[in-house]
């Protein structure tokens, strides 16, 4: 029996599945129950329905921002900046969850990362393809963005790469990039298996053009296992440099609250905030409505709960800091934008952010609330909130208290903006339902690694 | 073996390629070279400013060494000769109705070399500094109708700006001398400033 | 050379115009190309794309400034002061500087227009001259009584209206103006013997103003200035300046001193001067302070000359002058500071308004067949209590010359729509022994449109008695009279000026003051002329609506002046819409909050609240007709102060501009248009000042100077870098390894050289009197566009408000005029606080923070110091305003520059005026100050024609060649020979936020104050 | 070449048939699972995949590009920003790194696809859609005298179902 399988025990460092999925039996479970998600139904159209007539909204109001003039949006100078570069950053920030739960987790083999990994991914990718709209459409001359992109020109022109707004486009194209292709690597396997599951010609055409003719051979899975590695592996400092050169955006300026070098960090922990936040917000219902929760286990949840506290206490560790560092400086310009931060004319917008970052994040040491999904599905919301006021926060007030008293200001958005801000949600939601209806929102592949699988009695063969 | 090479070509590549050309043409070259409308009078240019009569440019485009603007002869300044001379041809009788004495209209030139608004081309800095009308109009006193010779595209303007301008090519273009035979040593060479500012406020 | 779609337009400019939509945002390759029409006979002397200059005369107010029409292939682009010209200087005021928004105003007539029952309609010159003559043969009986309004107007016109009325057997005509202070021109008749005397500031030990806003636009103003700026700017030794009076006008913000006291409270205060009376006696009759009073008295005493002068608008204006005069006379001013010689001649010969009154009641009797009205708009200006409307309904026939749609023409039954001042002939006496002659500088704009003169000329000839009285036209008629000599004559022509003399003609005039009744009321009432407005002509002219009032920084709208004590006391913060009653009636505006009025005294400015101002309907930008009310400019816009006066006279014949009123909080609010953010500088530094006493003494920088990792805490003194090489920044700081001598930004020994000038600019604030004429010249040379109208916002969500963008902080005041506070911090009422003025444009960084963070280089360092902005790169991301730490970036929210859009900013033929030699930017695109870097060009294009290096001081900026005050100084700083070298090296240099590191181009030199004698050096 | 294929339903059957396949020498095996199991590839001994290095140079080649671009074209047109040098490679790291991250993953999947032989048109002999889902399969490619030994040995080791593939 010197041939005979290896021990059980010399299997890979994945947690015993009898742990975590008890409720899951066999590969065929698996496939049943996750495919089964994917039979459209009722409540799935009018989601999508409504999805679009928001993406609706917001587009006809870009398009009227375009034709009048950029003077519809509520801009008022010295605030230069609104709604758009908030909701860029607050985008931004929410697709970094999934790239750390799919990449940084899987090389840090977390085992709760399975069940959710898909769905925070793809919240990704669309999060960031929702991102990459508004730097071109808070532009004054939105046709002549690609003069931001190099390429060879008549004009012997090049973008003036020391501009924070070009480092913005290398890093926002290279995480769309990469972040979509990861996941459709990781897609290919389970397309695999939808298409050879399919019955419908036209469906399975499809699927099998998508999954690129992927046989599970040895040979495919060798070359599979390690490219994934590498993809992790290269999305794990990304994701860390993504968010550090949009908080450059501001960082790299003069204006007081903006010049500050705690800003990579903090926004890189604010970003995966909120992005666990979106992450509840979505695994949560789809765990309920698609009856995956022996799947999404409560310890999942947990799990991720805690990691969420974690960047709760470190975001609102930078929130205190700045206020030190700002009060020790010395510097007049900043202690003034700081004070009037918390007490002057944006105070509101300041608490709704301390408030929803800081102080209710705090029941998750609680572990009653950290196993509790409805608690988790509404503090979700309060941080998707929360984010967007920090963003708001981090703008704002400081462009209208900068240096120079006379052009002080205030800020009141107009319809356009809201409209535009909906149009975003009904852009990422309407992306986001076509992809959970289309593709498993649960890894199979990955499943079937910590399923068990068929065995006859251990040294079998007896011969 | 079961491999069998199929490759799905590459087209996502090819796209991607595609798609940077008609980027990089949209950006650029000008559309509006050799562009050749007709004119209200079929003006010769050729035997005006060439042949025996050999006009100098300066004479009709008078302010172009002094203006920004090269200016157009005024109808009385063609008539000064066509009172009498050629007053039987079709197309002077055409002038001589615009003129009617004084009392007439002017004649509606239609314009080829057209810069946008925000750009300053000032003339007489050019004319000034010895480039040659030919450099960036073409041989015009060959042309029996004017048409765009260069692109004038910005690309176009800077090359002469930071390259230099060549007195030796410039002669050339006028066709009046030819100095193909010698080459302009580098510091002959004519530069000018080449920061946005020279041209666009 | 030139393009065009309309025949009308023949030049050259209006390809840039016609372009200008599309300027920023066209692609190179698609340009659309239209036609050259060349000229059919090249006039002489003008080369198509080059200026020509004409020296003409400024008719704005009655001072007549010098002015220089710049004009392009014959369009007038620029008005600028004449240098040679005895009053200005070469400086001209924001009014002056607007006169080509006159010219070129979309709402002038464009042809004449004749009433018929009730309706308007457009006639030929044939069909109204023969109407005119026609009617004057009807009503000839009654000749006698006809009324000519005549807007006063110095020199030869006067004398050809009378005489033309003579001939047809009128009297003489009325000569209108009210703005004029007529009370001080009686009381200096009586006490000098002329209207308007010469002042010397400089001459002055001490200058005490009672209530006399010669700063703001009161009498020959820009001469006034002028002479103060110097006097103030000779530091130590500057005479001390105080000013007495209910409220703080601009004049009285820049006083070292303010003697608060009621209106009318003044005569017991110059009386006290005068030695009548105690102190304690004045203060309680004028609530003035004793003390205050006392020490004046000794400082006055002591001052050897001194200069005092008086304004004349309260119930006992004349008193007042008189006394002062007598002060004067007491002092041994006279002569001295007060120069009868010097008098300013454009205010002699102005009717009293009594003789205004007098004529509206002739027309309410009935008695008056036939009225002329040129200019003046009595139905707007005249109290309701007058009741004009009626008593000019009683006319017959009324004709007027105006050449906009005003209250009075719209009563009139023909409108002969008379040419602009800058299209007509005319001449003026500014000062004795001195011809202004006013050439037409450019065709008529309209062709409907004909010189006054000449249409009386061409009734006259229709009539037999009068035809032989009259040369061909009014031109011949006016050169007979200048002084002979056709060498004299071109002289003139070149100069716009050249010695002589206008035989005036004199009005008699007797006004006795109207018994004005004990008007009843809880506050003081002050009306004074909008500093901007005048008495309400400017209204129709976006630049001038577009100009922040000088004191109050409010523009397109009213409001109501009030102390913040007062405020508190009803309950009423800024933009809390109050009810002002009084007995003659009652006006709605906004509140503003202002320190520098008595607590119990409330003021508005006259000028707004045109005939519309009550319609709800506004000018939807697309309206051709013709715009009732005062154009389109005016609608809607703010309310008439005017309409709280009793319509009293005092003894000078002028308005009593003061009583009593009733303040009632109507409950309603609006914010009010401002481009004032705040207006403390909280520490910061920006507008700095320093005691006389301090001068010469080693001095801080004002601005907290401990940021960690600062340029300096200590004052460096002039431009951080004050050679070319090393003018930009870091890389050829003095401190850099090479010393800066080599490698500056761009190399010094390019072979373009390129890095050959440091382009820098000096403000002096002791000399900056905060009179924004520098900001409207900045919109003239820079094609700026005006945004507040209350059509030029988004289409769908749009609040039709005027000055509604303002409030969204969108003016594009590419030069601000800032006005901090300093001191009064704690509520409560003080005479003590002090007002910094500070114009505020581009800095020119060398270490821009703007630059760095563009994306496309829009925003980039030149070689020779500029901090460039190029529209055309532009796409609009905001990010440089950002980072810019002055704010002084604009950006175009909307397609101001684009003809074929609502929010356009020049309809046609406004669009005529544009600056050819600058890019009128699209949607979408951030500007800023560029230095005038087209004048730049100009000057290098200049010398190389010549084959000449640039002179020193060859050319300046806009700003600069307007400023009244010379406190703007422009030039290369790398070049000794450019006399802004000798003011960076000034003791007072320093740089806004220099902490920063931005290494301006622009330095400041802090503002000088004087402390009263033996009063301690009061907060810097 | 035309070979036979196994159908398993256990993990350990199919581990112990792939030992005993490479014993009797049938070389070209592929084996089919529907999820990555260390088990086999202990079974297979395949040598280790070489996407790292298509990965290595891809990265080094995007840094490499991502420096270029920025310093090449800066200097290209020296226009002076802020009083910054005209090429200032402390910034420019990020065009390196991120550049590098890009061109590095699109290399890594490149060589996914090729060392994989994806994407493939059609399904290649040899596959049998249980694969995909809960089966195991090994495809012996062999000569057909000795097929019938290959199918022996297969069934032996309980295979669901054998079958010859053309």
């Amino acid at each position: 029996m010197a041939t005979a399988a290896p021990p059980m025990e010399q299997r890979p460092n994945i947690p015993s599945a009898t742990v975590r999925l008890p409720a899951v039996k066999d590969y065929e479970q698996v496939d049943r129950e996750i495919m089964g998600t994917l039979k459209p139904t009722l409540g799935w159209f009018a989601a999508l329905a409504t999805a679009i007539l928001c993406l609706l909204i917001g587009v006809s109001a870009w398009f009227y921002q375009v034709y009048a003039g950029m003077g519809v949006a509520g801009y008022n100078p010295p605030v230069m900046w609104g709604v758009y570069i908030i909701s860029f950053v607050f985008w931004v920030g929410i697709g970094h969850a999934g790239t750390l739960i799919s990449a940084i987790l899987y090389l840090f083999r977390a085992g709760f990362r399975t069940s959710i990994y898909r769905c925070a991914e793809a919240m990704t990718v669309f999060a960031v393809m929702t991102a990459g709209l508004f730097p071109i459409l808070h532009l004054g001359r939105p046709w002549k963005f690609f003069w931001l992109i190099p390429y060879p020109n008549w004009r012997l022109l090049w973008p003036q790469f020391k501009s924070p707004l070009v480092w913005d486009v290398f890093a926002i194209l290279t995480y769309l990039t990469v972040s979509s292709t990861f996941l459709y690597i990781g897609l290919i396997p389970d397309i695999a298996t939808l298409r050879d599951k399919e019955t419908n010609p036209v469906r399975k055409a499809i699927y099998a053009a998508m999954s690129l003719g992927w046989r599970n051979s040895d040979r495919e899975w060798r070359h599979f296992t390690r490219a994934y590695l590498f993809l992790a592996a290269f999305s794990t400092p990304l994701v860390l440099s993504v968010h550090s050169v949009v908080s450059f955006d501001f960082a790299m300026a003069l204006t007081p609250g903006w010049h500050a070098t705690i800003f990579p960090p903090y926004f890189v922990a604010g970003a995966i905030f909120s992005g666990l936040g979106m992450v509840f917000t979505i695994i949560i219902p789809i765990r309920k409505f698609f009856k995956l929760q022996h799947y999404v286990t409560l310890n999942d949840l947990d799990a991720a709960a805690k990691m969420c506290l974690f960047t709760s206490l470190v975001v609102g560790l930078a929130y205190l800091t700045e206020f030190q560092i700002a009060w020790m400086s010395g510097n007049k310009y900043e202690q003034d934008y700081f004070w009037n931060r918390v007490f002057g004319q944006w105070a509101w917008a300041a608490w709704i952010m301390l408030i929803c970052n800081m102080v209710l994040p705090l029941s998750l040491f609680s572990q009653k609330l950290r196993r509790n999904p409805s608690w988790l599905f509404i503090l979700s919301l309060f941080i998707n909130l929360g984010m967007w006021f920090e963003r708001f926060v981090i703008v704002v007030p400081a462009l209208s208290h900068e240096f120079e008293p006379w052009q002080w200001g205030t800020y009141a958005p107009t319809w356009v903006d809201y409209a535009i801000l909906l149009g975003s949600f009904g852009w990422f939601f309407m992306w986001f339902l076509l992809f959970i209806k289309q593709l498993p929102v649960i890894a199979i592949t990955e499943m079937k690694e910590i399923v068990p699988p068929k065995l006859r009695k251990v040294g079998g063969g007896g011969h | 073996m079961t491999q069998r090479r199929k490759w799905t070509a590459i087209p996502g590549l090819i796209l991607l390629a595609i798609g940077a050309v008609a980027l990089s043409a949209y950006s650029g070259a000008s559309s509006s070279q050799n562009n050749s409308p007709v004119q209200p009078i079929l003006f010769p240019h050729p035997l005006h400013a060439a042949g025996n009569l050999n006009m100098n440019c300066l004479y009709c485009h008078n302010t172009a060494n002094k203006s920004p603007d090269p200016g157009l002869p005024a109808v009385s300044t063609c008539m000064g000769c066509h009172l009498i001379a050629r007053a039987d041809r079709p197309e002077v009788q055409k002038l001589a109705k615009y003129y009617a004495m004084g009392s007439g209209k002017p004649v509606p030139w239609v314009r080829i070399h057209k810069l946008p608004e925000y750009v300053r081309f000032p003339h007489m800095r050019h004319v000034n500094a010895g480039v040659t009308c030919q450099s960036c109009h073409g041989p015009v006193q060959e042309m029996t109708q004017v048409y765009q010779f260069a692109s004038l595209n910005m690309g176009w303007c800077v090359n002469c700006h930071v390259n230099g301008y060549d007195p030796r090519e410039g002669l050339k273009a006028t066709g009046i001398v030819d100095t193909s035979t010698t080459v302009t040593p580098d510091a002959e060479r004519k530069r000018a400033r080449y920061d946005c500012a020279s041209c666009h406020y | 050379m030139s393009e065009t779609t309309t025949p009308r337009v023949r030049r050259r400019e209006f390809l840039k115009v016609l372009g200008a939509g599309t300027a920023a945002g066209a692609a190179a390759c698609s340009e659309p190309t239209g036609k050259l029409i060349p000229y059919l006979v090249s006039p002489d002397q003008t080369v198509p794309g080059v200026s020509t200059y004409f020296a003409s005369v400024c008719r704005e107010c009655s001072a007549t400034c010098g002015i220089i029409a710049e004009t392009r292939d014959g369009r007038v682009i620029k008005l600028e002061g004449n240098p040679e010209h005895p009053l200005n200087h070469g400086a001209l005021c924001a009014r002056g500087q607007s006169a080509v928004q006159g010219l070129y105003n979309p709402d002038r007539f464009r042809s004449p227009m004749i009433k018929t029952g009730g309706a308007w309609k457009m006639a030929t010159w044939d069909e109204a001259i023969a109407l005119l003559s026609q009617k004057l043969g009807e009503h000839k009986a009654r000749a006698g009584s006809a009324v000519f309004l005549n807007q006063h107007e110095s020199g030869s016109f006067p004398t050809f209206i009378d005489s033309w009325l003579s001939s047809f057997g009128m009297r003489p005509h009325v000569s209108v103006d009210f703005e004029a202070d007529h009370a001080v021109i009686e009381a200096n008749k009586r006490s000098y013997g002329v209207a308007w005397p010469g002042l010397a500031f400089g001459q002055a030990q001490l200058i005490v103003s009672v209530g006399a806003d010669f700063l703001d636009g009161w009498g020959s103003s820009v001469q006034h200035q002028l002479d103060f700026a110097d006097a103030r700017a000779k530091g130590a030794s500057a005479p001390r300046f105080v000013y007495i009076g209910p409220r703080r006008s601009l004049t009285g913000l820049n006083a070292d001193q303010w003697v608060s006291c009621t209106p009318g409270g003044e005569l017991a205060i110059v009386n006290f001067l005068l030695g009548r009376g105690d102190a304690r006696a004045a203060a309680t009759a004028s609530g003035a302070n004793a003390d205050a009073l006392t020490a004046l008295a000794r400082e006055l005493a002591a001052a050897k000359p001194s200069l005092v002068i008086a304004g004349g608008r309260g119930e006992n204006g004349l008193e007042v002058a008189l006394a002062v005069g007598a002060l004067n006379k007491a002092a041994g001013n006279v002569g001295v500071t007060v120069r009868p010689a010097d008098a300013a001649l454009g205010f002699e010969g102005i009717s009293k308004q009594g003789d205004v009154m007098a004529a509206v009641e002739r027309m309410r009797s009935g008695s008056v067949a036939v009225a002329f009205v040129r200019g003046p708009n009595p139905a707007y200006s005249l109290s309701p209590s007058a009741k004009f409307a009626e008593a000019f309904g009683n006319v017959a026939f009324k004709v007027s010359f105006s050449l906009y749609p005003d209250e009075t023409t719209e009563m009139c039954d023909l409108i002969l729509p008379d040419l602009h001042s800058l299209e007509q002939w005319g001449d003026s006496e500014p000062v004795k022994g001195t011809l202004g002659l006013q050439q037409p500088a450019m065709d008529p704009v309209f062709t409907g449109s004909r010189a006054t003169a000449d249409v009386l000329i061409a009734v006259a000839k229709k009539d037999a008695a009068a035809a032989s009285k009259f040369p061909a036209d009014f031109r011949t008629w006016l050169i007979a009279r200048l002084p002979a000599g056709t060498a004299q004559r071109s002289a003139m022509l070149a100069k716009g000026i050249g010695a002589g003399s206008i035989t005036r003609r004199e009005v008699s005039s007797t006004t006795t003051p109207s018994s004005v009744a004990a008007a009843a009321g809880e506050y003081f009432l002050v009306t004074y002329p909008s500093p901007t407005l005048g008495d309400g002509r400017g209204a129709n002219k976006p630049w001038l609506q577009e100009l922040p009032d000088p004191v109050t920084k409010i523009l397109w709208s009213s409001w109501v002046e009030i102390h913040p004590e007062t405020a508190a006391k009803l309950g009423v913060e800024r933009g809390d819409i109050l009810e002002v009653k009084t007995a003659a009636g009652s006006v709605r505006a906004p509140a503003l909050v202002y320190l520098g009025i008595r607590p119990d005294t409330v003021a508005m400015a006259i000028g707004q609240g045109h005939a519309t101002a009550a319609q709800p309907t506004f000018f939807d930008g697309k309206d051709t007709g013709v715009q009732w009310g005062y154009g389109r400019y005016s609608r809607s816009v703010g309310a008439n102060a005017g309409a709280l006066l009793s319509g009293a006279v005092n003894g000078g014949g002028g308005w009593v501009a003061s009583g009593k009123c009733d303040v009632v909080k109507t409950g309603e609010r609006q914010t009010v248009p401002t481009t004032e953010g705040s207006a403390r500088q909280h520490g910061r530094g920006i507008a700095q000042a320093i005691e006389a006493s301090e001068l010469g003494k080693p001095q801080e920088a004002e601005s907290h100077g401990h940021i960690p990792g600062a340029a300096s805490t200590a004052f460096l003194p002039g431009l951080r870098s004050p050679v070319a090489a090393d003018a930009q920044g870091d890389l050829g700081a003095p401190t850099a390894a090479d010393k800066g001598n080599q490698v500056g930004m761009y190399d010094p020994n390019h072979p373009l050289g390129m890095a050959k000038r440091r382009w820098a600019m000096t403000i002096d604030l002791a000399r900056c009197t905060g009179c924004s004429a520098c900001v409207t010249a900045c919109y003239a040379e820079n094609n700026i566009p005006t945004v507040g109208a209350p059509w030029q916002n988004g289409v769908v969500y749009a609040e039709k408000r005027p000055g509604f963008n303002i409030t969204r902080g969108r003016e594009m005041n590419w030069l601000r005029l800032e006005r901090y506070y300093e001191g009064a911090e704690k509520g409560g009422f003080t005479e003590d606080f002090e007002a910094r003025f500070i114009p505020m444009m581009c800095q020119h960084c060398g270490n821009a923070p703007c630059e760095p963070v563009c994306p496309v280089y829009a925003t980039y360092h030149a070689p020779d110091g500029l901090n460039v902005q190029v529209y055309n790169r532009c796409v609009g991301t905001r990010y440089c305003s950002n980072n810019c730490p002055y704010k002084v970036r604009y950006f175009n929210w909307f397609g101001y520059g684009e003809p074929d859009r609502i929010q356009y900013a020049f309809p046609e033929p406004l669009n005529w005026q544009l600056n050819p030699d600058v890019t009128v930017r699209g949607k979408g695109v951030m500007e800023k100050c560029s230095f005038c870097v087209q004048r730049i060009r100009e000057a290098e294009n200049r010398a190389v024609l010549d084959q000449r290096e640039m002179a020193a001081d060859e050319f300046t900026t806009a700003c600069a060649a307007a400023c009244p005050s010379r406190a703007i100084v422009f030039g290369d700083a790398a070049d000794d020979s450019w006399s802004v070298t000798k003011y960076v090296a000034n003791e007072r240099a320093y740089h806004v936020f220099e902490e920063l590191n931005t290494y301006t181009a622009v330095v400041y030199l802090k503002k000088i104050n004087h402390a009263a004698a033996g009063a301690g050096a009061g907060e810097r | 070449m035309s070979g036979l294929i196994g159908v398993f339903a256990e993990l350990d059957s199919t581990v112990n048939a792939i030992g005993e396949l490479r014993r009797s020498r049938f070389n070209e095996i592929t084996v089919y699972s529907p999820t990555p199991r260390h088990e086999l590839e202990h079974a297979i001994e395949a040598p280790p995949s070489r996407v790292r290095v298509f990965t290595l140079i891809g990265g080094v080649c995007g840094a490499t590009f991502g420096y270029w671009i920025a310093i090449w074209s800066s200097r290209y047109w020296p226009i002076v920003v802020g009083g910054k040098a005209i090429a200032t490679w402390v910034p420019y790291t990020i065009f390196g790194f991120e550049v590098m991250v890009l061109v590095g993953s699109l290399s890594t999947v490149f060589a996914l696809f090729a060392l994989s032989r994806v994407p493939r048109l059609t399904m290649t002999v040899g596959y049998d859609e249980r694969f995909s889902q809960g089966h195991f399969g090994i495809f012996v490619a062999t000569a057909p005298d000795r097929a019938k030994e290959a199918a022996e040995l297969l069934k032996k080791h309980g295979a669901v179902e054998v079958r010859h593939e053309a």
